[in-house]
């Protein structure tokens, strides 16, 4: 799956997109979140509070239960500021 | 459906008039115009200077979100017409940066999917702003009271 | 105070524009366009066709009351510029009528106090409507409704 | 004084405009409209419905019991349609 990263966030993972394979017992975004922070790094510190972290899967807002399988872009960002 | 996500400015007074032109059913047209200030947060006293922002964007979702956005006016208010054009990019203080227009035959209709769409846009619409500051360059945060505004329109 | 009483068109390019033009303050314009319609009444299918109006106003009259409307939005709104025309004399349909812009820091205040002017305007200025019909001219009724619009803003 | 009529007061009464001294008894809104009406032809036709005209005095929205004096400026009209 796709994975895209915005704003700080790209900052603090250091990358705007990765193309991941996560074990199968990874099922949904919660799941996602968990074993991209134990991959250690930016994304431990950029996924940290989720409560500013705002997710997307096939761009459209969900939440943290939202499933996620192979072939979707996923994408964490932070509270939108446009307009 | 007329969303628009671009690097270049637009030219205000032709698009406005654009929404009406050849439709002797428009009666009204509102629009928003949002514009860089040259201060940061709410409080022109307290906040920074601002020389210039950068607007970073999801593009792909950014149109569908706006999509989505236009959808949902169309089918609340009687609309004849409605454009969103919402620039990128580095801009700086003065340039415009969002434009949403909507035309009716009712001024009330025109007023309200307007305000709606800015409201909306400004929670939905994924774009973060990045403002060069003299403590260098600072992320914008949301700000609590812009969900109370995309709140007061969700349906009973 | 900007207030203009005339009979020829504007550019809503060039004054809404010119509302934040150097004002590094302005993060936001609202404005409202009105139009004539090709049809009478509020009902597209039910009125009849209008082919030209003639608005007639008090000279006079017309330019204290809409600065008095001016005052009392910016007395209630934190607003920066605001710009108010109405033209009078004959006017065809798809033609210009008014134009109300406001200019604040804040959005929200900026669509309040454009949506104030315009809904104050249309049940305070002297300003009468006459619609040219296949019956023959026929003097624009007041809408109730616009006066419950009016009443919405008024204080508690 | 001087009256002022506008839109279908004007055509009712067929004038614009008139210098008038009514007698001193009349001596607010309520008074100078009898007074006017009195004098018959389209005045009376004119400002026969009260509910669907609106006076100014100096330029200034007032109720029918707002005082009349030499020299004021009164207008009568319909409720307004600009916009």
């Amino acid at each position: 799956m796709k994975v895209l990263y915005f704003a700080w966030l790209r900052q603090k993972t250091g990358i705007g997109e990765e193309d991941v394979t996560p074990p199968p017992e990874v099922a949904d975004v919660s799941g996602l979140i968990a074993w991209l922070k134990g991959r250690g790094g930016g994304h431990a510190e950029a996924l940290a509070d989720l409560s500013v972290v705002r997710v997307a899967v096939n761009q459209e807002y969900v939440p943290l239960d939202h499933p996620v399988k192979p072939g979707d872009e996923i994408a964490f960002f932070p509270p939108v500021t446009g307009g | 459906m007329a969303v628009r996500v671009q690097r270049e400015d637009f030219d205000v007074g032709y698009e406005v008039g654009r929404l009406a032109e050849g439709n002797g059913r428009v009666g009204g047209v509102t629009s928003f115009v949002g514009l860089v200030r040259d201060f940061a947060g709410d409080d022109h006293a307290k906040g920074q200077d601002v020389r210039a922002m950068e607007l970073e964007h999801y593009p792909g979702m950014t149109e569908r979100q706006l999509e989505a956005i236009e959808a949902e006016a169309r089918a609340r208010w009687p609309l004849e017409d409605v454009l969103v054009i919402h620039r990128y990019g580095r801009l700086e203080p003065g340039e415009r940066i969002v434009l949403v227009a909507t035309a009716s035959a009712h001024r009330e209709a025109a007023f309200q999917a307007c305000h709606f769409l800015i409201d909306w846009l400004k929670t939905k619409a994924p774009f973060w702003k990045k403002e060069d500051t003299p403590d260098g360059p600072k992320w914008v945060d949301a700000r609590a009271q812009d969900d109370d505004f995309t709140a007061r329109w969700e349906k009973g």
